[in-house]
């Protein structure tokens, strides 16, 4: 008998726990030449705003040991054209698509949110309040406890959907961040975003990308990731997606006996398009292999003497 | 370095890349781009001309006969294809002739006058004068230290080209300050021109929005296109330089 | 002419700026056979508490992509071994010795640093404040500016000696510790310590450290660290010792560059035994080659534009 | 795998293991430790056996006649010297025969009785064989499947062994399941053994104490020794298990 890879975060019922990162798959449409979409528990969009961004100059991506940094600034077309241009194509995957929102303001989040809500096929948001790359908003709203807090229970009432809040690592406690969204409403919780870093060209003694700082994210990270996702899963009873740095179905499983009920898949997407295909069909051979009926039974699965 | 791979070259346009997994681990994490250099059609065989820089290309020289490679392609846009029977002049510097002996082939083979001109620091950069020829393209060379050809750069060939013939369309590839110049001879004289453009790239198919170049909207206001999926081959004059 | 590579760090003169970091590099003795260890800028010892640890169950290490986890777990022989066994080795090294302490309380701080201070042949103190491994003191002092000011304040009233005190990235906003330390009486700052992170054996469902967490070190950090050390050297004025992921001349620069007056290696000692010297001649070299001539121009010389 | 290296070879014992660099660039990460299999003094040759498990020896496993190697080493201290013409038993599991080999040569060569007991999964695991009677040695081989030699381990052999004569001294190689048991075995019979540990490294020189094992002290309390520098090598009886 085949494994059941069915998952439920939150109210969306996903076919299996694997969807993509946030940022690393356009609208869905860049990569449906290279790979069949559909076979996705859910398509994560870019972060969307109210109005267009441009994003940061370039230089924007940056190679590091094990890892990359990028620094785009969240550019993506604003709510408008997301809603004419991009959701109708994301619509035709017949996958649950979770939009993830990001805003300079509180009254930003509220706004995006009433919109999704009314907009057709939107199976959930994703609250991001922890890009690095951007000046005002973002991150600032991770790092601060009652920011978070606020945040999340005004997306909480602006809208019915469910509410995934996205988290910062680079946070003294991230449990205490988890808390303060838990209580404030969120349905739950997805981490990492990236760890915030900078790349020097020593030779021109400049920073090598346009915004100076950038986001650290790939199997690098992937230590600090599990530790956090491990932490936030013992602190809350909300679902929690995991990620950062997953760049094969062992790595995707590593989350889930860490406690995540879902992952997603971000930078090994460039590596390998297709690396979530891939990594849904090692999760089901390795339920067959421990003869595991569900792959929920791996969640928090971890044994600690 | 020539490959196999028949899927690739059916789809292929001069001035599209690859994007290609170098290392067999984690080391280089990303993938790099490399410009279609020439196609064999009949053969199924794509080739590269690359410049060994750091880990990843140095390991892709490294590659034996009979080994494999993970290429993601033909990616970009190319070049626009040349009117026949046009005249068109192609300006290299350095290893920016990768993608351009494709474009010349190409065009030469439609029946376009094909010009190319090359700037490399000395002798031993001086790359494939004898293909181009073979491909009926005229060949002009310049060298930096003057042991081959005019003793200057790809801009003093392309100021004298400019000033003896003129041309229906120009083309380059090459360091960022050449293609400037370039750029500006070309608007100077109303020739429409193209170029191929460098950056930094992660996904190579516009999902990620790493890749960006400043462009100059239609309204004058500035604007970020990614130059992997919306170049790598850009109108000079939208080039926000 | 050869260019000028003696730097001061809070009084202590090396001739290089070059050291390896705290833990990796032993009592200095383990490497004798295979380097020659009197070429340092100074030599950095493992930490010392005051009654002998023992340390954390094996296994104590694991290696990631680009880096590193340990957990060791400060094992050491405590102060009374280090002062009669250790200390005198130390010296025949005739380099700064900086001997690094930690404590559970900050009493035991001032008690390390007062024997510190009687000890002969010790040239400054680095106050490890950061350590992820253990339960009680380390990175709780770290993590929080009040108790970071605490350990500070009581050192520095303890002991005329130099003192560094190394710093954790495990934090929210790096600069407020920094800002704590120095206004503490700090002489120095050293940072980055490991990132917290752990591991899971997916085939066994078990973390792979006996400790379950440990510290993240090596390339892996290398953005991340370069981006703190550039954000404390923009927040403090006391001299700041770089480290997180050198691996080679030309990342100890970049560290520089960021504002660094020293820097410190880590985990490449274990990849290559010796690097440290590669480092110094690396340094040299590209002092000769951009025709500076003294290593202190290379301190913050980043260019912003 | 033979490896020219005159200055590790003179300095080497049985035992000891070299800290090898694995790959060219930062994957992996730490050097890989392997236990010095043979040597040949007089050419200057050290010898590996090694099973390829993940990155480290895989890379290892795929060098070429003639390629470089950096190997730290000899590190460890190895195993006790046996007393001349003293009996010997050699307890190995799988590829817990690498070292031994060595040691076996060692002692045969210097006028013991050695006698090696080798426990494989089936004959394809069963290395060797002649390598140690020609060095004098008597070997005694088991399998899992029974497909060579006794069908069971190299504990049941180790039992045999010691009804039919005993030993002046046993060490012991393979996984720690089977290392535990040897103990036990010597322990009763009150006979010295010596066992050869694995665990994770760093440093592979005594400087990070990542590799450490528990160990009981003389009085009775519990503390940690580093397995590239105190050992790998260890009294059976000082081993916490
Ligand atoms: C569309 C396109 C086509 C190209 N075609 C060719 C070609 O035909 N022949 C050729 O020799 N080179 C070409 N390049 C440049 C080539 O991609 C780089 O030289 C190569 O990526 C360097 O990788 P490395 O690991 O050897 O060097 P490193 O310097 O170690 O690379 C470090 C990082 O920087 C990136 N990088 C470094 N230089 C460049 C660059 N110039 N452009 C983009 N990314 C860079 C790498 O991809 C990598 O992520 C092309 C670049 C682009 C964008
Ligand atoms: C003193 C000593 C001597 C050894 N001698 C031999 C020998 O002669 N022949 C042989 O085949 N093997 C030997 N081993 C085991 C060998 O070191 C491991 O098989 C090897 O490190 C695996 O590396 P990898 O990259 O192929 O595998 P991976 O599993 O990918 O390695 C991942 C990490 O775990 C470490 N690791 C994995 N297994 C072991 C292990 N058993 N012991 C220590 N570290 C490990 C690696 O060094 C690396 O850091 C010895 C180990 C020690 C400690
Ligand atoms: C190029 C790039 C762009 C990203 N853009 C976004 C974004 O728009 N919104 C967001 O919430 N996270 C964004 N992220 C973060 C990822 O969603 C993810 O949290 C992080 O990369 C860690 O996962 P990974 O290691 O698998 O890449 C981006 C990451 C990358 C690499
Ligand atoms: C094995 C190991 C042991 C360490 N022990 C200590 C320690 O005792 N005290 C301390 O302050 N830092 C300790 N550190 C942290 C290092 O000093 C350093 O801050 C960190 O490893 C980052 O540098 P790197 O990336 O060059 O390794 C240790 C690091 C490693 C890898
Ligand atoms: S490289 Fe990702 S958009 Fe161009
Ligand atoms: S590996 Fe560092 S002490 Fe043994």
């Amino acid at each position: 008998m085949r494994p059941d890879l069915a998952v439920e975060i939150a109210g969306i019922s996903m076919k299996n726990p694997v969807m993509d990162a946030s940022g690393t798959f356009g609208f869905g449409t860049e990569y449906r030449p290279l790979m069949d979409i559909s076979r996705l528990g859910a398509l994560v969009t870019k972060s969307v705003t109210l109005e267009p961004v441009h994003g940061n100059p370039p230089p924007r991506i940056w190679e590091t040991a094990g890892g990359m940094l990028n620094s785009i600034g969240l550019q993506n077309p604003g709510l408008k054209s997301f809603l004419a241009n991009k959701l109708p194509l994301l619509q035709s995957f017949n996958l649950p698509v979770i939009v993830n929102i990001a805003g300079k303001k509180v009254e930003e989040y509220v706004q995006l949110a009433a919109a999704m809500e009314q907009a057709p096929g939107v199976a959930g948001l994703e609250v991001n309040i922890s890009c690095p790359n951007v000046k005002e908003g973002g991150i600032a709203f991770g790092a601060d406890p009652s920011s978070a807090e606020a945040v999340t229970k005004a997306v909480r009432a602006a809208c019915s959907l469910p509410v995934i809040v996205k988290l910062s690592p680079n946070v003294t406690d991230i449990t205490v961040i988890a808390r303060a969204v838990a209580e404030a409403g969120a349905s739950a919780i997805s981490l990492i975003n990236t760890l915030t870093g900078m790349a020097i060209d020593h030779e021109k003694r400049r920073p090598i990308l346009g915004n100076v700082s950038g986001g650290l994210s790939g199997p690098a990270v992937k230590p600090v990731a599990l530790y956090q996702v491990w932490r936030v899963c013992q602190a809350v009873r909300i679902p929690v997606i995991g990620m950062g740095g997953i760049m094969n179905a062992g790595d995707a499983i590593q989350f889930m006996l860490a406690g995540a009920s879902a992952v997603a898949v971000g930078a090994a997407n460039f590596v390998q398009p297709g690396v979530m295909l891939e990594i849904i069909d090692g999760i089901e051979d390795y339920l067959v292999r421990h003869r595991i009926p569900r792959v929920g039974q791996l969640v928090g699965a971890l044994e600690i003497s | 370095m020539a490959i196999s791979a028949p899927g690739i070259v059916s789809r292929a346009k001069p001035g599209q890349f690859l994007h290609i997994k170098c290392g067999e681990a984690l080391a280089p994490f990303l993938r790099r781009p490399v410009s279609i250099h020439r196609i064999d059609r009949e053969q199924g065989l794509v080739f590269l001309l690359f410049q060994v820089k750091g880990a990843g290309t140095s390991w892709l020289a490294s590659r034996q006969p009979g080994d494999a490679l993970d290429m993601l392609g033909p990616l970009g846009n190319g070049f626009r294809t040349p009117e026949t029977n046009s005249s068109l002049l192609l300006v290299a510097g350095g290893i920016g002739i990768a993608p351009l002996v494709f474009l010349a082939e190409h065009a030469a083979g439609n029946g376009s006058r094909v010009k190319v001109l090359i700037g490399a620091r000395n002798q031993d950069h001086l790359l494939l004068l004898d293909k181009l020829e073979e491909a009926g393209a005229t060949v002009r060379a310049a060298t930096e230290d003057g042991s081959f050809g005019l003793q200057g750069t790809a801009i003093d060939l392309l100021t004298q080209a400019l000033q003896e013939e003129g041309a229906d369309m120009i083309c380059a590839c090459g360091p960022r300050g050449m293609l400037v110049k370039t750029a500006s001879l070309a608007e100077e004289r109303q020739i429409p021109c193209y170029v191929s453009l460098e950056e930094y790239m992660a996904c190579g198919v516009g999902a990620c929005r790493g890749c960006v170049t400043k462009v100059l909207a239609g309204d004058g206001s500035i604007t970020y296109l990614n130059v992997c999926s919306d170049g790598p081959v850009f109108a000079a004059g939208e080039v926000a330089w």
